[in-house]
């Protein structure tokens, strides 16, 4: 996990972003394939489009730093620092994926990284994350908190609870709301009325603040300032990340809802064209880039390689892990 | 109303589309009905079950932001103004996020008020394991409702049985769960091509889905199916099983076992979901302390492990009883 | 229940809203000697003090309108019109009580005057009143429903969630909250970073109000714009009334966390009180004030010792009323 | 430890008051454990069962909004790092807003994620009828969670058992919902004056309150009183009773009832709540399937109605199981 301190982003920063971001992308698109020729069962919900905000954030964070997300969570597990082999092995439920095979794609979790977890309910670790940030309040850490949900959830419970709570607790987190503008097939518009959804915070007596979700730059200053916040004791920050899911809501979903040229006009601003076009002004070389993205790619196929070629876990296996004790 | 004259037309549909038919069915009959959720409506639902109703019946399909505790509670408030509710819970797993508005509101509203209202909502949900949606979007969730008096539960386990009891759930007057089992989805069936309430199945009436005179095995939805399996193979081995979906389980048709008990002496039950706390071993509870005497042999309880649904297919499929499991225990009890 | 239609009330109508309160205060007095005594188990929260709350709103509506509120209910049933010695005889659990001694305290209910019920579980209700609502938009009734819950229920998942989907919606509800400063023993500035509570109306686009909790003329006014918003299909409303828990909150808490003087201060500003200066603004004279004190007196007495004279439930009654059909 | 040679000073408490004992001890000897729930802190708790904790260990105690579904979030992600969080649910009713946490988070944290973490949080709640708290506040709430693998339920029955019980779920590594019963608030006992681990209660282990031959008597907290009651008439009636009280409902301990089984081969379970899918019937499950051979007579469930609980004193103490119907029904049985 990159630990940034200077106030914008380096040119080796920026290709390291950039790197982490193309990680995700082929990770993604690997997953989508198996998902389409069934080589999985069930259901996945891929992250192709939003890779800047999970990148952006975490690369605002330091070792100790933790992380929720939900079950659109395997950019923000890798971006955390977890190894590619083991979450595909994961989603392939193989005995050596970060979870034995037992939480699937909708539940990648890596605690030795922070990556305290993908949820599957909507909204449910949002307090899970104001608990890690309690307890470094309490254990005096520093370490802060980050939870990343999306627009829809920000019309279930336990956002408002959460929000309250970790506002006058005066906890060291960040809620970051990845507003790729859908809810399953609802657009946000047709769920609440005010779709500023930064502006909820004032209500709660929290900063709120909106950015492009799709510039890794842009995301990983407002991050910043939201992290030094929560270190020096401010409490935590809303941040709306506006960005776009540039695949259907999961695996049976063709996204017919979309109107029209509205998927291209975010392709145009895919977040990693946008962190290339930066590169190339820092005079960075198409052969740089495409050498960085063939690296890429054969790591990550690689490492997906590796995963199908795993065990099943034995059928016993499901008995372990109830209990500590019993 | 079929007359003995008539017989009506049939059409084959699946387990999935059959619920789109069995709520524009009720939409259509009685103007009060109307249904609420979270992409039920323009999107045809997320399991694509309620396509075309939202054309159909406009404002009275209400798309829902996603919030599960509104969405059960506007229900109650609704029906108590006099329309008769359904609401979709997509997975069942997410009761556990309005469990309080289902198990202290719903369920308690009418004996609370001392009978001043009827609380007509019926509350859908996918319910089961065996599709690798992982241990949060798996569960059985229709185990959590039992020690919840003034909830009627319902899981049908056949296309038909789905059509004319969420028929029939719509039009109860008592609160009503209604558990869809992700696992039937594929499964075909053949219901009337015009709505006919000659189709309507009502709730607390058990089906014996297989004659038989050795053994008595009860099971509902997924395990209905591998129960019918097993006594195949147990014919093939000369035993005759008798096969017994409750089809609801509040009200639950104990006559129905009982008497097949009569001729069987012999219980297994089989249920999806760990044992403790389940409606298997209720079922048990209530033979084994009113009717000791009919049996010959202890009765058995075949579940799941006492674990959460784990992911992997290997897994989860162990996790579910098996066909197999389900003839060997059956076998056995036969021989006792 | 009074249909008040003209901008503000008249001495008749003033008269009348005192009346009310007057008629609230006296029955919560009598309960509140009932548990002092352990003429009652359990509990009960009491509602001195926050009259001109439920008189001032119930008054904006009309026949066809209902209410939804909490265990601190009494005063809000009774505005709506339910009647004194039912109400009183089901909190001593008396078989001619409103719910036959099934409900108690918490749960008065009287649907035959859209009262729609008292609910134990905090926040539990607001959704009920948006299906309440969510009827009258879909069968044309033009009728409102009105949801009365405190400043700490302000903070559970219900709250948001009804208050989005009632925007939405556009549903025809007026979130009535009684802040009365304290959830239980926490002053609201505990549990909650920004305590001007109408300020979270603009999260769900929807307009939020502060009046005065106190003044029934205040609340009036501000109840039948929200009422005229709704009616007219404009949508829900937050009206936020300040106000004031002059007993502890139940029957068991003497309230000790109060900071010296609180209380008198608001003693001073009983909406009993004030509703009286009003009148003898308008001339009305001190027998007159007596008199009535004395007839609202007499009559809820007379209902306290007819509810005292009832049978006890039978029983078997226990079993009444789980199903409808089973 | 105490050991042969000394023996601890006891003071005398109640159940309401030995709650912050117990609490208080487990603050004092790990650091790691913290408190927190509505009005926990300052106010001392709803049931003044938290007093003077605030006030001892500052900002390890605290006050939380009315927020469930966050507390319990909360102490699910503090035990993750590090915490040995204890969360208060005032009425154990209250479970339902925070369902979801408690059935989808809590107690599937640590499976989902393939044993990555310990969870090692404690909920707190107050449950049960018989103080006039009518149908929203008096919910045995223990048979809610029977059919959720991971979540230990604990149900104290007498101040000691609830201050060794206590300790023991605070100190254990899995999740715990410890219900303490409010209608044995007023209940005495005796503590050590001092905090003394030998008073720790393990979790798993029932305790034979009355030894007999004739009839076993399974009950829990309220009922566990009354059956002892009900032991004493039938002794005058020359019928001796075994009482035990399980403590623990998950994990159970079967053995203690099974040995009990072998010498008196009648069972008799009197159980808080309405009879389906609660532990009751759970248990009687367990014996029949597993131990059919030992019951001479059919085992008996005596429990609630299936009805809610409702408010007035005439109907709740006729809803609550009694010490005569214990008795009556026990006798019958030894008579079978
Ligand atoms: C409590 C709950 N309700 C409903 C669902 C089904 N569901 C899964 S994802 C989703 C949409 C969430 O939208 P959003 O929060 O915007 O996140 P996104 O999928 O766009 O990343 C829904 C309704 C769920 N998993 N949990
Ligand atoms: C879900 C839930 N949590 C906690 C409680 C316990 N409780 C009852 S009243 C109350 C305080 C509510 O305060 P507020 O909303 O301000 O209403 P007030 O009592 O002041 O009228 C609490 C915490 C409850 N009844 N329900
Ligand atoms: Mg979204
Ligand atoms: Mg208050």
């Amino acid at each position: 996990m990159t630990a940034v301190t200077a106030p914008t982003a380096t040119r080796a920063e920026l290709i390291d972003l950039l790197r982490r971001m193309r990680e995700i992308r082929i990770f993604e698109d690997i997953v989508q394939d198996w998902f389409t020729r069934a080589v999985v069962r069930g259901s996945t919900h891929l992250y192709q489009g939003q890779e800047a905000v999970a990148v952006g954030v975490t690369s605002a964070l330091r070792v100790g730093d933790t992380t929720t997300c939900t079950y659109r969570g395997h950019g923000t597990v890798l971006a955390q620092g977890a190894p590619l082999d083991r979450s595909f092995g994961e989603i392939l439920g193989k005995a050596g994926g970060l979870c034995g095979g037992k939480g699937g794609s909708m539940h990648l979790t890596d605690l030795s990284m922070g990556a305290l977890g993908s949820f599957a309910i909507v909204g449910a670790h949002l307090p899970i994350s104001a608990g890690a940030g309690w307890a470094a309040q309490l254990l005096g850490t520093g370490a802060v908190s980050a939870t990343f949900f999306g627009d829809g959830a920000s019309n279930i419970g336990t956002f408002h609870e959460t929000m309250n709570l970790a506002a006058i607790w005066r906890l060291p987190v960040l809620f970051v709301l990845e507003n790729n503008l859908y809810g399953e097939y609802s657009p946000i518009g047709t769920t609440t009325v005010n779709t500023n959804l930064s502006e909820r915070a004032a209500g709660y007596g929290m900063p709120g603040i909106r950015v492009d979700g799709n510039d890794v730059l842009a995301v990983l200053e407002v991050a910043r300032t939201a992290v030094r916040r929560a270190r020096e004791g401010e409490g935590p920050t809303l941040i709306e990340a506006m960005t776009y899911r540039q695949s259907g809501h999961s695996r049976s979903d063709p996204a017919k809802y979309r109107p029209a040229g509205e998927l291209d006009a975010w392709l145009a601003r895919d977040p990693i064209l946008l962190a290339e076009a930066h590169l190339r002004d820092l005079g960075v070389g198409e052969s740089e880039l495409t050498a960085l993205a063939a690296d890429v790619t054969t790591r990550v196929r690689a490492a997906a390689d590796r995963a199908l070629s795993w065990d099943e876990p034995s059928a016993q296996s499901r008995f372990d892990d109830v209990w500590v004790t019993s | 109303m079929t007359t003995l004259l008539e017989t009506p037309r049939l059409v084959e549909i699946n387990y999935r589309k059959v619920i789109a038919r069995a709520l524009a069915d009720e939409l259509a009959t009685d103007p009060t009905v109307v249904f609420l959720g979270e992409d039920v409506g323009t999107a045809g639902g997320a399991f694509t079950s309620t396509e075309g109703l939202k054309e159909r019946f406009g404002d009275r399909v209400r798309d829902t932001p996603i919030s599960e505790q509104a969405i059960v509670g506007t229900a109650v408030g609704a029906a108590l103004m006099g329309l008769r509710p359904v609401a979709e819970i997509m997975f069942a797993d997410f009761a556990g996020v309005c469990f309080d508005q289902l198990v202290n509101t719903l369920a308690k509203y009418r004996y609370t008020s001392g009978g001043q209202a009827t609380v007509p909502v019926t509350i859908r949900m996918a319910n089961g394991a065996g599709a690798g949606f992982g241990p949060q979007h798996s569960q059985a969730a229709e185990n959590w409702f039992l020690n919840v008096p003034g909830l009627k539960i319902v899981v049908p386990g056949t296309v038909e049985d789905l059509y004319g009891l969420l028929r029939s759930a719509i039009r109860d007057n008592d609160p009503v769960l209604f558990f869809e089992h992700k696992n039937l989805f594929a499964l075909k069936g053949r219901v009337p091509a015009e709505p006919d309430d000659s189709f309507l199945v009502p709730l607390g009436v058990a089906a014996v889905v297989r004659e038989g005179s050795d053994v008595t095995v009860v099971a509902t939805q997924q395990m209905r199916h591998r129960a019918v399996e097993a006594a195949a193979s147990l014919a093939a081995q000369g035993i005759s099983a008798e096969v017994i979906d409750p089809r609801t389980l509040v009200p639950f048709d104990l006559a129905t076992v009982v008497t097949s008990l009569r001729k069987t002496s012999r219980l297994v039950v089989v249920q999806e979901g760990p044992p403790d706390g389940g409606w298997g071993a209720t079922l048990i509870s209530a033979v084994t302390t009113q009717h000791f005497e009919l049996l010959d042999a202890p009765p058995v309880l075949i579940a799941s492990d006492a674990t959460p649904v784990p992911y992997s297919s290997q897994l989860e499929d162990a996790w579910l009883p098996a066909a197999a499991q389900i003839t060997s225990e059956a076998a056995r009890l036969v021989g006792y």
